[in-house]
């Protein structure tokens, strides 16, 4: 049992390594960072059940006869795409955060939306 | 002989990890990413041939290639900016102006 | 061409979107995307009318069976969301020219509609298909372009609202993911309705299990459920108000399908509801979540950051119907989820309005509106009294609905709960009435007009479609009864 | 061996607070994650997670912190809740595999039921060697085109965020390209300009090969983008501009998803279902081979230029900053 | 014929390993930048050509034998140019070399610069 789930545990930690920085960190950056860690994680996961014993990749050749699971292959392929799709949203959203707010880190920044929430109440009773 | 050249590899690849975290400086981690990207390269060709399908060498080039993209692409990015080597970097979040 | 309906009503929108891009003029993209949701509107009802007469309609796409290949399934109940989400897109579409000239650039006019049809593209193929991998790629197609949306607002918390939304969006996506691969790596197999077969044999496993909880949460995180709401009210209220309208009335929706499709189809009923306490969870955070949220709609000053809190207790009333775990229950839900996107798609359509004219929804610029835009601000009120349930409304039918499947249950407390989350809603709604009809408006504003008809017609159109469906509920309730029994596998 | 490494760099990530550091070992993660790919003998994914992992988001995130600075701040908050929530799914995850089958087995159920198709009859079926390209093309092309929305949603977004009225050339061409490694770094400049063909050249192979061996439309896009990347880096962000413009790229990127949509249009059209490349021609082989070529080169042409398009919103955003600051500096010295 | 292929691409792995680990063991332990980066680049290009020029023996068709031709190539060409590339940054960025010979002052160094973080 544990040479046999011993690739899945690893990968699960490196997954909870990944969603820690998510949650933990207040740079916007690193957040996304976090979250690349965490696909790439998952993908690896996928990758990992699709491996059979002494199969090889899925591409036919003569004197094979054991290959790998090519289904998980294409899913991660589609989950890659999305995931690089993603991080790029992610990132033009940094860039614009910074130019808005002039800060990545997400405190300075729910400080200052705090400030304006406050701004919006005082003028309502004014 | 091809298992011990792969396993000489990784152990050349953790040196560079350690220096690439250890740093100090910016450019000793790019330096130790670039030995990385190479080591990698070799680490993919020797696994074609430790597995047995040599054919997949395709992947060691386009590794070849994006270690030089990114290279390049840290060096174009760090240069212009503050990132110049201090003795303290010291850069604290800019405030808004 | 019938035959190729189902695809039809994805490839349609999907495949307007760059042809959209292309077009220079903003004018031309909006009449384009106006009559591409319109044709899919039409699609959907021709579907609708296929299921009713023929029962599941399957596509394969490739022309490879099932497993192998991709399959598009529709039955009674994707059908009936998918006339749900065509049909407020359409009508939402109609006022889109006129609110966005105010709300952004005119540069980015053209990538605006095509980002919408790219969302629409992407929860019509959630709804539609019949392959687990298949929702994970189309979700992600929407939640896309919902973040691009969302963050094209005009306000700079709505770039903060829509990082956070991505953040939280990318988990839970993620979390599916990784639900569909344990689901896959037990059985070998993607198709739902191959899963639903061949997960009993396994069902006994902790990895099914797991799946079942990872994909619980990771819709529960889209469907911002209590707990999980947190990104929720920022993304709706500072998005464009069409936008804004488009998702309350959707985004939400198609996650709750997306619920039910999981718990009821792929898991299995007496799967879902045995192996974890599921009745119990949603049932508390589903009450948990009305009462909070409610509250916190009631000290909102800004009115779209108030129906935004709102849009959450309204999902703790689905979720509530949903977790009696009886017809009756899911009847409910499906009828709250058609009467919602109703309501709530008219009120944010008349925020629109008002934004138009006044540039901002905060509360004490509604002073005295009621006289100025008597329309627009009527509109608001019907929508408001059938989010409290006043009878010749929609909210009662489901109301009612809901209250009769829980006394069938006997669990009268919950009603009575149920009734007093209604009371909360009939203060932040007075709140609004109060300011718009009974104070004078305020001197030193100047006076507004009524809203452009862009926005009237629309409005109108889905404030009379609210009292319609309040006194001839046959359309809605026969609709979400047969699918709520198709679901439990009860033939009428 | 591989996974340690892993585990090790993403430590050091979590420690790590300069940003630029960070961003090198996500790079390095990449790479060792897509060498375990290979070993996992996923090697079209690995090819994949190089060229995106390593390559393209590496860079997305070196732009992106040269614009924001890269310092993070030491104040950390809620790690008890972070704490919390991982603990709790990292543990459900654990308690999950418990009944998994064991790695590598091959009577798990994965391998046996829908897979086993795959790989005994896509020969007969498409005639592609390479099984995750018939996968990939043929049995599941719709979600091929989804993931070719998703990117091409992607790229459309950016627009949305980033894009700037292009002002044209406004005489100013030393203000945007006075940075030392266009003066000074003639070898690289050279060695580049043999690079770039060789990697055009490349990506064509790779586009074209992807029925043979590891390879496909996105891939090749990948590449083919980064060619170009590398150019607008040594060259300058105008004159690549001027080589591809934003409205050309754009019109290219439509070009992509509608090439791939109407392969499926022309299947139905035929008399097939939405994709179903036997009815493109008489011989089903051919006509899968006919469907398989061009949906990757849709593939293709909207992987490539949406790269394109989001790098270029990118660095242009960051010139006009950096124009910006120029001008805002210039004014206070004239104060 | 054979045997004379095996021995000569296993002696040409056998350096190239043993270059790549030296290598290896030059960038964490050499003083300052410049110097690692002389232990890496070194090593680098001849461990590398080494190592590939052992599979080449081994390879068994011409395809992948050109593609080895191919990657040796560009390594040779991308190696010595990010090096220089690298060297040059940090030249200009006022990255100063340390000309200390003995041990004291090798250790003060280190010390310096794992100060800086």
């Amino acid at each position: 049992m544990l040479m046999g789930l011993f690739n899945y545990w690893i990968v699960v930690v490196l997954m909870m390594i990944g969603l820690y920085i998510v949650i933990a960190h207040g740079n916007l950056i690193k957040k996304i960072i976090g979250l690349t860690t965490f696909q790439t994680s998952v993908f690896i996961f996928y990758i990992s059940m699709a491996k059979v014993d002494g199969g090889t990749a899925p591409i036919l050749a003569d004197d094979i006869i054991q290959y790998s699971n090519p289904l998980p292959h294409v899913l991660i392929l589609t989950a890659i795409v999305v995931g690089i799709a993603t991080t790029a949203m992610a990132l033009s959203l940094v860039v614009r955060i910074k130019e808005a707010y002039g800060s990545i880190e997400e405190e300075e920044i729910q400080q200052q939306d705090n400030q304006i929430q406050e701004d919006e109440k005082n003028g309502r009773q004014a | 002989m091809l298992v011990a050249a792969t396993i000489a590899i990784l152990v050349a690849m953790f040196l560079a990890i350690i220096r690439g975290i250890a740093g100090p400086t910016f450019y000793d981690r790019i330096l130790a990413v670039n030995m990385f990207g190479t080591k990698t390269v070799l680490l993919i060709s020797l696994l074609g041939f430790v597995m047995g399908r040599p054919e997949f060498l395709d992947i060691a080039i386009v590794y070849a290639l994006i270690n030089f993209i990114s290279v390049i692409g840290v060096l174009r990015h760090s240069n212009i900016n503050e990132l110049k080597h201090k003795p303290v970097i010291e850069e604290s979040i800019e405030k808004e102006p | 061409m019938i035959a190729h309906l189902p695809v039809l009503q994805v490839i349609l929108p999907l495949m307007a979107a760059p042809i959209c891009l292309m077009l220079k003029r903003a004018q031309l993209a909006w009449l384009f995307s106006l009559i591409v949701s319109g044709l899919a509107f039409g699609v959907s009802i021709l579907l609708l009318q296929q299921v009713m007469t023929s029962g599941v309609i399957s596509y394969e796409l490739g022309g490879w069976e099932a497993p192998w290949g991709i399959e598009y399934r529709i039955d009674k109940l994707n059908a009936f969301v998918l006339l749900i989400i065509t049909a407020i897109s359409t009508t939402v579409l109609f006022s889109a020219q006129a609110s966005i000239a105010k709300e952004i650039v005119t540069s980015k006019h053209t990538v605006f509609y095509t980002l919408y049809l790219l969302s629409l593209t992407g929860m019509l193929g959630i709804v539609v298909t019949g392959d687990a991998f298949n929702v994970f790629v189309f979700l992600e197609i929407s939640s896309l372009s919902a973040y691009a949306l969302i963050a094209m607002g005009n306000d700079r918390r709505a770039l903060w609202a829509s990082y956070q939304y991505l953040i939280m969006g990318t988990i839970g996506a993620t979390f599916i993911l990784i639900g569909i691969g344990l689901m896959y790596q037990m059985t070998g197999t993607l198709n739902m309705e191959d899963l639903s077969q061949r997960l009993p044999e396994v069902a006994q496993t902790r990895t099914v299990f797991t799946a079942f909880v990872f994909i619980i949460v990771g819709v529960c995180l889209k469907l911002a459920l209590f707990p999980l709401h947190l990104w929720l009210p920022n993304a709706y209220a500072y998005a464009p108000s069409i936008v804004t309208a488009f998702f309350a009335a959707t985004a939400t929706k198609v996650a709750i399908y997306l619920l039910i499709r999981f718990t009821f189809s792929v898991f299995g009923f007496s799967f879902s509801f045995t192996i974890i306490p599921l009745q119990t969870m949603f049932m508390a955070l589903g009450l948990v979540g009305i009462f909070i949220a409610s509250t916190s709609a009631i000290y909102q000053s800004n009115i779209k950051l108030l129906f935004a809190y709102s849009s959450i207790a309204q999902i703790g009333y689905m979720v509530v119907g949903f977790s009696i775990n009886t017809v009756a229950g899911l009847t409910a839900t499906l009828l709250h989820l058609f009467n919602h996107a109703l309501m709530k798609s008219a009120i944010f359509l008349a925020l629109a309005a008002a934004m138009y004219r006044l540039g901002n929804v905060q509360l004490n610029n509604f002073h005295g509106l009621g006289r100025q835009m008597p329309l627009t601000m009527a509109a608001i009120v019907v929508g408001g009294l059938s989010l409290i349930g006043v009878p010749l409304t929609v909210g009662f039918v489901s109301k009612w609905y809901l209250l009769t499947a829980l006394l069938e249950q006997g669990w009268w407390p919950v009603a009575i709960l149920i009734l007093l989350g209604s009371i909360l809603t009939v203060i932040y709604v007075w709140r609004l009435v109060e300011v718009a009809y009974f104070k004078e408006p305020l001197a030193n504003k100047a006076p507004v007009k009524e809203a452009p008809l862009y926005f009237l017609i629309p409005i109108w159109t889905l404030i009379i479609a609210n009292i319609y469906f309040g006194i001839d509920t046959r359309l809605s309730v026969q609709g979400a009864q047969m699918a709520a029994m198709s679901l439990f596998g009860v033939t009428p | 061996m591989l996974l340690i490494f892993l585990v090790v760099v993403a430590i050091a990530i979590i420690r790590m607070k300069n940003l630029f550091a960070v961003v090198m070992l996500t790079g390095i993660y990449g790479l060792l994650s897509a060498s375990f790919l290979v070993v996992m003998d996923a090697v079209d994914v690995a090819f994949t997670e190089a060229a995106v992992g390593a390559g393209i988001s590496t860079l997305l995130m070196l732009v992106v912190i040269s614009m924001t600075g890269h310092r993070e701040r030491t104040t950390r908050h809620k790690p008890l809740l972070a704490l919390l929530v991982v603990t709790i799914t990292g543990g459900l995850l654990i308690y999950g595999t418990l009944d998994m089958p064991y790695f590598g087995s091959a009577d798990a159920p994965i391998h046996n039921h829908v897979a086993s198709r795959y790989i005994n009859d896509s020969m007969q079926e498409i005639g592609v060697p390479n099984i995750v390209t018939s996968v990939l093309a043929s049995y599941r092309a719709f979600d091929t085109f989804g993931e070719v929305v998703v990117i091409f949603t992607a790229g459309i977004g950016v627009l949305a965020l980033l894009s700037i009225a292009h002002r044209p050339e406004d005489g100013d061409k030393t203000g945007s390209f006075n940075d030392s490694l266009n003066e000074q770094h003639l070898i690289v400049r050279i060695v580049s300009k043999i690079l770039i063909p060789f990697i055009l050249l490349f990506a064509l192979y790779v586009q074209f090969h992807g029925d043979y061996g590891p390879g496909g439309g996105f891939q090749a896009g990948v590449i083919f983008a980064s060619a170009i990347i590398l150019y607008s880096m040594l060259f300058g962000l105008n004159i690549a501009r001027k080589v591809i413009n934003q409205p050309f790229i754009q019109f290219i990127s439509a070009i992509g998803v509608l090439l791939y949509g109407s392969v499926g249009l022309a299947s139905i059209l035929s008399g097939g279902n939405f994709f179903d490349y036997n009815v493109l021609s008489n011989d089903h082989i051919t006509g899968q081979h006919l469907g398989i070529l061009l949906i990757e080169l849709g593939v293709g042409c909207t992987v490539a230029s949406v790269m394109i398009i989001i790098f270029f919103n990118f660095a242009g955003r960051r010139e006009m900053q950096q124009k910006n600051e120029r001008e805002h500096n210039k004014n206070q010295e004239l104060s | 014929m054979d045997i004379i292929i095996t021995i000569s691409s296993g002696l040409c792995l056998f350096i190239g390993s043993f270059l790549c680990v030296s290598g290896g063991i030059g960038i964490l332990r050499f003083p300052d930048f410049y110097t690692r980066m002389h232990a890496a680049a070194v090593t680098d290009t001849l461990g590398t050509g080494m190592i590939l020029v052992g599979l080449m023996l081994l390879s068994p068709d011409l395809l992948i034998f050109a593609k080895l031709v191919m990657i040796l190539l560009l390594t040779l060409l991308i190696g010595p140019t990010t090096s220089h590339v690298l060297a040059k940054a940090a030249w200009y960025n006022g990255l100063t070399p340390k000309f200390s010979s003995n041990v004291i002052d090798q250790k003060k160094n280190k010390e310096t610069t794992s100060s800086n973080p």
